[in-house]
């Protein structure tokens, strides 16, 4: 690995040579050696005009930055090229008529045609409600099933590690596999669910069927799913608040519902948040598990989300530019979530 | 001592401390653990049923209670054995993109992390970069599905270019695989960059200046002292992309397209398996899900402890 | 399957050859192998895709076929498949699909078939419908393999027995709803079985009661996008009341399985299906025709044959046009139709073949055919309207004919959906 | 209004490899508005000690009566102690003035204005008034500190525990903040048990010390009682700095026998040694006067190895021109001496100190009566 | 064989709220085989300017040369210079000898066996030759620190620079390797910058020491000129614990006039003050004398608030009994005084310092001819 670096660090620098290759990036292609030999008194009293212009460079952006460049740039521009170039060309399809089989957009006509439509697609609202439906329940309840699944285990339990095992054991499995599961479990005629509210009297219900309750039963089946997930974020939170804090507060005088409610949960802030946002990731990306319930893109009605409206326009109907403007709105709620927490990220100095 | 006698006092002491544990345990300790065991079950009762229904017989699916084990007569390991022979070619694709995504794009992602975490150059250029990476792990895909088909179908062609390889008699649909190769590395990059970050966030600064006043370039010191320290956040990293490209259907689903393709992976045979126009064969559902859930699985059980800390990170 | 050099090759020098019919195979064709993608991947429509396949090898040389099956989601995954690799400029030599408006969505993409149609005299052979629907800006772009007939109910008969109801009565809606009333008073059956998990089939019951409540032409306008309101109201106001009253408690998350399932079983009376469904009934142990189930034309629609094709299509840039060309007359030849569709559960398109190996309910379903007065095309399948009508009626029944029935909403919406 | 009791209080801890004594079979009385100064080095179990007093840690034995009234079972919230912890343990969420009434709101039925008043006088108190709406982030280490203490302050408890509250703050800070302290307590009058590891805080502060090792009590006294008169080699050589230089003798024939030295002893040392042969005489660094020629029996030529100059004062590291042993000295900071020169170091009869070398108990402490005990000034 | 010179350095971090000077134009010079020790308070710029040294914080202006060459754009690595740590920045994945041999690898082409040679005699050296196959994680600190410094002094770098290498000890400890470093350093003759925030380091470690406040360079001259005659207030105040007393003052008619008391002043002293008038008077707590009854102009009425024991001294505070002014003294340990007493507090003219208020400048220091200053045993 580590050679295939240097080599490229080798043609970076032979390619890049004419504009920006500092004295000492030129060394590095002859050799470690020489790379940490120590530069004899002349040659520092003339530098080349090369290593002149990376002195300035560096001198501007940090001392390392054309050496550390090396590192982080040919990855960097594959994330720039898949992500970001592809969000770009993803947004110009969007503002093209492209639809079925032709090799590419016609990118000479560009208009807002896909929003308008979109706009006038009862189909698109009702998914689009549904995916704010779903970011904010789904988070919602699994933050809150996650946080008192940790509040029980950090009670100095015994067989703490057992219980985590087996709390975050559905977080690893595939949406594919889960989706399986819980059509089982849902089965009108067979499934749990139905046969634990038939012992209270309730139901069947057909969880699938019903299509406004279709979306609750998908959310649920996601916080089952993902609670653990939750759990471990605010474990790690609650163990990052000093034993003190409960000891202050008891010995304050808090019963120990107060001292969580009004101590301990407070301080959950940090892991409250990135959990969340992690979590509407994960609700996004809930395609897979309405595509394997259904095996098909048209998920059960009444739980069709934008993710999987996108994908059906664009791969069941070829209607891509619409296909691609339904991706930009999705993109554009995510980047209602990532925004702010990067926001957020970069005052508290992690970026 | 005879053995009885040693048998004996082992147990007297084990129910002296057994009386003793249910002694010192207060109704609220019941009560604690009475909710874990119910929250455990709930989290088990979905994954047991449909373990117990894939060993069972259409009748006993039908006899018996769905979390119920089967009757002696109601077993049958037909649906396991028609799950594996439906879903043993995916595996074996599986394997072939997911394990050489993970470790090149944990490679990748630890490479990136140093260049952007060890070296100092300015905060305010650099942030802008790490923020851009970060937003790449919340992107839903999505966003980057219709131009992605795009790119590979009809700006790169994979399928010509490695026209060498069909030629050996691997069918063309393997291109798909080496697609998604390339595209879940350049989507795990961000994810593993991240992780990789915050584990060098936490080395010794110290060190690294200490080494660079030892001499070393860069280079040396990543190589030197940075990756061969790496090895706990590489097991993380890449028992969480394994995971996670594993269990990926929408890639899968856009590039490859078709579970009848000889370069299906698992998960997209799986997502049709057991279900057509004919009806929907629970038994085989279930195990064929727990037959691809396999890896994953066992990944989770060897290393429970650093798949939980790549997910939490 | 890898048999064959590589795909990337070129095709074979001697393009000359005839395409020939299946049984006097000539030979001039070239060894090339045709990739055929269709969904048929279990139960009766495997079957009949073996027995195809067999057909095929048995009578042709000069080709071999890979016959590809894409499974799951109806037929949703073979369609997106196609659409994928049509759209990558890989595709395969030829798939099945509907022909009809259905084609529209392939334009552009498909390329002409007229010789095949010409050389094997398909014209004399088809019936006239095969013929108009195949075609597409004045070329032949598929050739058909049989068809399904769309505006039947089935019934099991001792529950309709039970419960005292002359089936052949039931000449009109309104009379069948009646009966459903009768059977819901008198058994514990399910009046009638719906599977509802997908929305096609409710957009496929609610054609089949367009044209028992208002008769052909208005069916035909509709589809023209010139439909009356009153009856595409009617048929809504006719199916609304149906499905609210008399479909079981789980019809939301049960499919055609099951609901065939509830018929075989005896829990249920009526289910309304194109005739695949009859593939379930003549499958299943002990369960015989007019015995145990039986047959009636959708009540209003007597006199009539909803119309189904499953055919295979041409794409133009077509990777092995000789060995296609060869699988497409050996599709349309009655070796293949017989082989196909007695298994199928379908009827072969030619009117020039014996029937003989068919099963009573086959023949009649075939003396219908033959002698129907209308043969209006279907609407879910692709027949009566293009695929992007078809999907957005299905939107507006799941959106608003899922219970609850919102007959203004989905009349609106019908209307909206084909006039555009 | 308050009088702390410990009766034979053990606590064992339960460990992988066992048993953990943390504290051991400790007793002892602080009366009502003392000031108890619990000191010793880590793990020896203070905290622990100050743990179940507050009720955070269960009692293995014996008994914590508060008032007389035994205390074991209650719970922390319903015992009347407030407690600062060495990190202050502020609630980062809350600000001042929320962390001040917290305490208040959960252990009082207060209406909320009296509670805003209490809290405004403590502050007022403690000078943190203008601090009070901002978060414990944006406070200095001392604010801080200053908050943790009105936080404890404004309970109006019947005892406060503090456990090494002042160790986070820097030297200057620490040395300010523990008159500081003092004076509050002496103006509240609260019983305090004050714990710490730094032996000049205890020194400075308490009305008497408590050394604590290994978990066992070794002795209860004023800070000066400890320092001149300690019960054992322990409490001799953990308070002072630099500490008592220790020789391993045998008395022999009147006179102790070092490695690198013979001491003669007057004859009431003799006495007081009982008989016992295996000792180690014990001389503080300042009690050794340093002479340009040798005058008596308790004058040694020795050799200076190291100069520390320290300002005020030099430590000056001196090598026994005979054997190996070694010790420290003090001398004043304008005596000029450096390393390698030859000086007699004289130890006083007067100033020594005996300790039974098997029990560390001592035998002997430096008489005071050679120096002015009453009140005097020079 | 370097010297190292800083030339009007001056380093500025960017931050939210702008622009934080953490060095200002320092400009000094540190001689060949010289042991300077930087001083001053925590963030006042002391690893800032150690670390432009060395090359791990750019130079926003002004240079740094080493042999007068300037190195303002040499890269860490390629500058001869080694760093000791306060964490250590061991290698944790490499054996003592991995890290020890790691500099000599990287930053010289010898080969292994020399290299294995060197690392060993150095090991010798340092006493840790057993530890060499140990890794870092299975030493105790002490020897953790004498890796570090072995790894430092393997490679024979131009410039030796310590950022607090002992504060991570313990006391004890920490004495023990003061001296031990103090003597490595003079056995090597290296060129050594030694960054504390200790004053006790400070005066006994350095042969001249550099007082750092706020970036700027307060003094540069030997610990005990530093302490008695400090250029400012600043170092007045810094060096010395208990710290110098200080009271503002005004000069008129020949008389210093403070809040509390008048303080007479000799002609010479009113020569060196130079018609400024606003000024600081500083007296040591330990130049203070303690009498029972006045008997000059230069002894004033005060009254005793807190005693605070030391052991062998009396950290005694004063109140006048004028005014609201404190001050403290230091007393013999056996001095007998408590608080409520009455005492004199004598302040010799010959022991006093005086501040100009506004610039801090010392513009008179305790006069030293009072006590000898040439080397004297009493
Ligand atoms: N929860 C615990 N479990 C096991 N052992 C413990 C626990 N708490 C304390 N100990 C042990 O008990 C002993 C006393 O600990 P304690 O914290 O009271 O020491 P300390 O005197 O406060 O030390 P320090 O000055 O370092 O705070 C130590 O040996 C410690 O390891
Ligand atoms: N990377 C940085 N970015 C912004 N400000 C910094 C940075 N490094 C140091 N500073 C600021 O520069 C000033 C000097 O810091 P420096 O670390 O040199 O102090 P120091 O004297 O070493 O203190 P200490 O004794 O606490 O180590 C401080 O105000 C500090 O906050
Ligand atoms: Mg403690
Ligand atoms: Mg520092």
């Amino acid at each position: 690995m580590f050679d295939l670096y240097r080599r490229l660090s080798g043609a970076l620098g032979r390619s890049s040579g004419n504009d920006n290759a500092s004295g000492n990036e030129a060394r590095t292609d002859g050799g470690v050696v020489s790379d940490r030999s120590v530069p004899e008194p002349g040659s520092e009293s003339d530098p080349g005009p090369l290593a002149r212009v990376g002195a300035a460079v560096d001198r501007r952006l940090g001392s390392d930055f054309l050496e550390s460049s090396l590192f982080w740039l040919p990855p960097f521009l594959l994330i720039a090229l898949f992500v970001y170039g592809a969000i770009i060309w993803n947004l110009l399809i969007s503002l093209t008529d492209y639809r079925g089989f032709a090799n590419a957009p016609d990118y000479g006509n560009l208009d807002f045609e896909m929003y308008t439509r979109a706009l006038a697609d009862p189909g698109f609202i009702d998914a689009a409600v549904n995916t704010l439906i779903l970011l904010v329940a789904f988070t919602g309840a699994t933050l809150a099933v996650g946080l008192l699944l940790a509040i029980l285990i950090d009670r100095g339990i015994r067989f703490e590690n057992a219980f985590r095992t087996i709390y975050l054991l559905p977080m690893s499995l595939s949406f594919v596999v889960t989706a399986q599961f819980w059509l089982w479990m849902y089965n009108f005629n067979n499934g749990i669910v139905n046969l634990l509210l038939g012992t209270v009297g309730i139901g069947p219900i057909s969880f699938l069927g019903d299509q406004t309750i279709v979306l609750w039963a998908v959310i649920f089946a996601l916080m089952w799913q993902f609670s653990g997930y939750a759990m471990v974020v605010y474990l790690a939170g609650l163990r990052a608040i000093p034993t003190e804090h409960y000891e202050a507060a008891q010995v304050d005088g808090a019963s120990t519902l107060k001292m969580y409610w009004r101590v301990i949960i407070p301080q959950l802030k940090g892991a409250t948040i990135s959990a969340a946002v992690v979590l509407m990731v994960f609700g996004m990306k809930a395609f897979d598990f309405l595509y394997s319930l259904v095996g098909g893109y048209r998920p059960p009605n009444g739980a069709d989300i934008l993710a999987t409206k996108m994908v059906r326009e664009a791969y069941a109907n070829l209607n891509w530019a619409y296909g691609a403007a339904i991706a930009i709105v999705l993109f554009g709620m995510a980047l209602a979530v990532i925004g702010p927490y990067l926001v957020y990220e970069y005052r508290r100095n992690n970026l | 001592m005879s053995d009885a006698e040693i048998r004996r006092a082992d147990a007297t002491t084990r129910v002296a401390r057994l009386r003793r544990t249910v002694q010192q345990t207060s109704p609220g300790e019941v009560v604690l653990y009475a909710v874990l065991v119910v929250m455990a079950g709930f989290y088990l009762v979905p994954i047991e049923s449909g373990l117990v229904t894939s060993i069972k017989t259409n009748t006993a699916i039908i006899g018996t209670a769905p979390y119920a084990p089967p009757g002696a007569n109601g077993v049958t390991l037909e649906k396991w054995g028609t799950a594996i022979d439906a879903l043993l070619r995916g595996m074996g694709n599986s394997l072939l993109y997911a394990v050489p995504a993970t470790v090149i794009s944990a490679v990748l992602g630890s490479v990136t992390a140093y260049g952007l975490t060890m070296p100092t150059w300015k905060r305010a250029y650099k942030a802008p970069l790490i923020a851009l990476i970060v937003a790449g792990i919340f992107i839903p895909y999505q966003a980057v599905l219709v131009p992605l088909t795009q790119f590979w179908s009809q700006w790169v062609g994979i399928a010509q270019h490695l026209s060498f390889v069909w030629a050996l008699g691997v069918p063309d649909d393997y291109a798909g695989i080496v697609e998604l190769v390339i595209t879940h590395v350049a989507y795990g990059l961000p994810i593993c960059t991240l992780l990789f970050r915050t584990y060098y966030k936490t080395m010794s600064t110290e060190m690294i200046e200490s080494a660079r006043l030892d001499g070393a370039s860069l280079r040396r010191v990543y190589r030197r002292i940075v990756l061969p320290l790496s090895g706990p956040m590489f097991a993380v990293v890449l028992i969480y992309q394994f995971t996670q490209i594993w269990n990926d259907l929408l890639f899968t689903l856009v590039l490859v397209s078709t579970e009848s393709s000889p370069a299906a992976p698992v998960v997209l045979i799986l997502a049709g398996l057991g279900s057509s126009l004919e009806g929907q064969d629970f038994a085989l559902r279930m195990a064929g899900a727990f037959f691809a859930a396999l890896p994953t699985l066992a990944v989770y059980i060897f290393f429970g402890e650093e798949f939980a800390e790549g997910v939490s990170a | 399957s890898g048999g064959g050099g590589g795909g990337g090759g070129d095709d074979g020098g001697d393009s000359g050859g005839d395409t020939t019919t299946g049984g006097d195979s000539g030979g001039g064709a070239s060894g090339d192998t045709v990739e055929v993608l269709h969904g048929w991947t279990g139960g009766d429509g495997a079957a009949a895709a073996d027995a195809l396949v067999e057909a095929f090898d048995e009578n042709v040389d000069g080709a071999t076929l890979d016959f590809n099956p894409i499974g799951g989601g109806g037929n949703q995954n073979l369609d997106a498949v196609v659409a994928n690799r049509l759209q990558s400029n890989d595709p395969p030599g030829s798939f099945a699909n509907w022909p009809g408006p259905n084609l529209l969505r392939y334009e552009g993409v498909l390329g002409s078939v007229d010789d095949v149609w010409e050389e094997n005299d398909f014209e004399e052979v088809m019936i006239q419908e095969a013929i108009d629907l195949h075609q597409q800006n004045g070329s032949y772009r598929a050739v058909p393999l049989g068809s399904h007939r769309l505006n039947c109910l089935f019934y099991n008969v001792s529950v309709v027995e039970d419960a005292g109801i002359d089936v052949d009565s039931l000449n009109s809606p309104s009379a069948f709803i009646d009966a459903l009333q009768t059977v819901q008073n008198e058994t514990d059956a399910i009046p009638m079985t719906h599977g509802m998990s997908g929305t096609w089939t409710t957009t496929q019951l609610w054609g089949a009661v367009m044209l028992g409540v208002n008769g052909y032409q208005p069916y035909m306008d509709f589809l023209a996008g010139e439909g009356s309101e009153d009856a595409v109201r009617a048929a809504f106001e006719a199916t609304a009341e149906m499905l609210e009253n008399y479909i079981s408690e789980d019809a939301s998350s049960i499919g055609l399985t099951q609901s065939n399932q509830n018929i075989i079983n005896g829990d249920a009376a009526f289910i309304h299906q194109g005739n695949w469904a009859a593939g379930a009934f003549r499958n299943a142990e002990d369960f015989d025709y007019d015995e145990d189930w039986g047959f009636k034309t959708f009540p209003g629609t007597e006199g009539m044959y909803t119309l189904h094709f499953d055919s295979f299509l041409y794409p133009s840039d077509n990777p092995t046009p000789e060995a296609t060309k060869t699988w497409l007359s050996f599709v349309g030849s009655p070796e293949a139709q017989v082989a196909f569709n007695q298994f199928k559960g379908s009827i072969p398109t030619r009117t020039d073949v014996s029937l003989d190996e068919f099963g009573p309910y086959l023949q009649e379903t075939a003396e219908d055919f033959a002698e129907a007065e209308f043969r209006p095309p279907n609407l879910q399948h692709g027949l009566g309207v293009p695929s992007e009508v078809m999907t957005q009626l299905n939107e507006v029944i799941s959106s608003e004919f899922t219970g609850p029935y919102n007959v203004d909403a989905a009349t609106q919406g019908f209307l909206d959906a084909v006039s555009n | 209004m308050a009088t702390l009791e410990l009766d034979s209080v053990r606590k064992t801890f339960q460990d992988d490899s066992g048993e953990i004594v943390a504290v051991d079979d400790v007793s002892t009385a602080i009366d009502d508005g003392e000031f108890l100064v619990v000191v010793g080095p880590s793990g020896c179990g203070k905290s622990t000690m100050l743990r179940m007093v507050a009720g955070l840690e269960s009692i293995t034995s014996g008994t914590v009566s508060l008032n007389n009234r035994v205390i074991n079972d209650v719970k922390s919230q319903d015992r009347d102690i407030a407690m600062v912890f060495q990190s202050y343990a502020l609630y980062p969420h809350m600000s001042v003035r929320g962390n001040m009434s917290f305490g208040l709101e959960e252990s009082t039925d207060l209406p909320d204005d009296q509670i805003a008043e209490m809290v405004s006088e403590t502050a007022e108190l403690l000078g943190i008034s203008n601090l009070l709406e901002r978060r414990p982030t944006d406070l200095s280490g001392g604010q801080q500190q200053r908050v943790a203490l009105g936080r404890a302050i404004v309970r109006d408890p019947e005892v406060f525990l503090m456990d090494e509250p002042l160790s986070n703050l820097d030297a200057k800070l620490r040395a300010q903040m523990r008159t500081e302290l003092q004076r509050l307590q002496e103006d509240l009058g609260v019983t305090t048990v004050y714990v710490t590891h730094d032996q000049t805080e205890a020194m400075t502060m308490g009305d008497r010390i408590a050394i604590l090792n290994d978990g066992r009590l070794q002795q209860v006294a004023t800070p000066l009682e400890c320092y001149h008169e300690p019960a054992n080699q322990f409490v001799a050589g953990f308070l002072g700095e630099p500490s008592m230089n220790f020789f391993d003798v045998r008395f022999e024939r009147g006179v102790l026998v070092g490695d690198a030295f013979e001491y003669p002893l007057g004859p009431e040392v003799r006495e007081a040694l009982d008989g016992t042969t295996d000792l180690v005489l014990g001389i503080r660094p300042e009690d050794i006067e340093l002479a340009e020629t040798a005058s008596n029996d308790h004058d040694f030529a020795t050799t200076v190895d190291v100069v520390e100059p320290m300002g005020d004062e030099n430590t000056v590291h001196l090598k026994f021109d005979e054997g190996v042993e070694t010790m420290i000295a003090t001398a004043d900071g304008f005596t000029r001496i450096s390393a390698g020169d030859d000086v007699v170091a004289r130890i006083p009869a007067e100033s020594i100190h005996v300790f039974d070398r098997e029990t560390g108990e001592a035998l002997r402490n430096r008489s005071l009566d050679s120096k002015t005990l009453s009140a005097a000034l020079e």
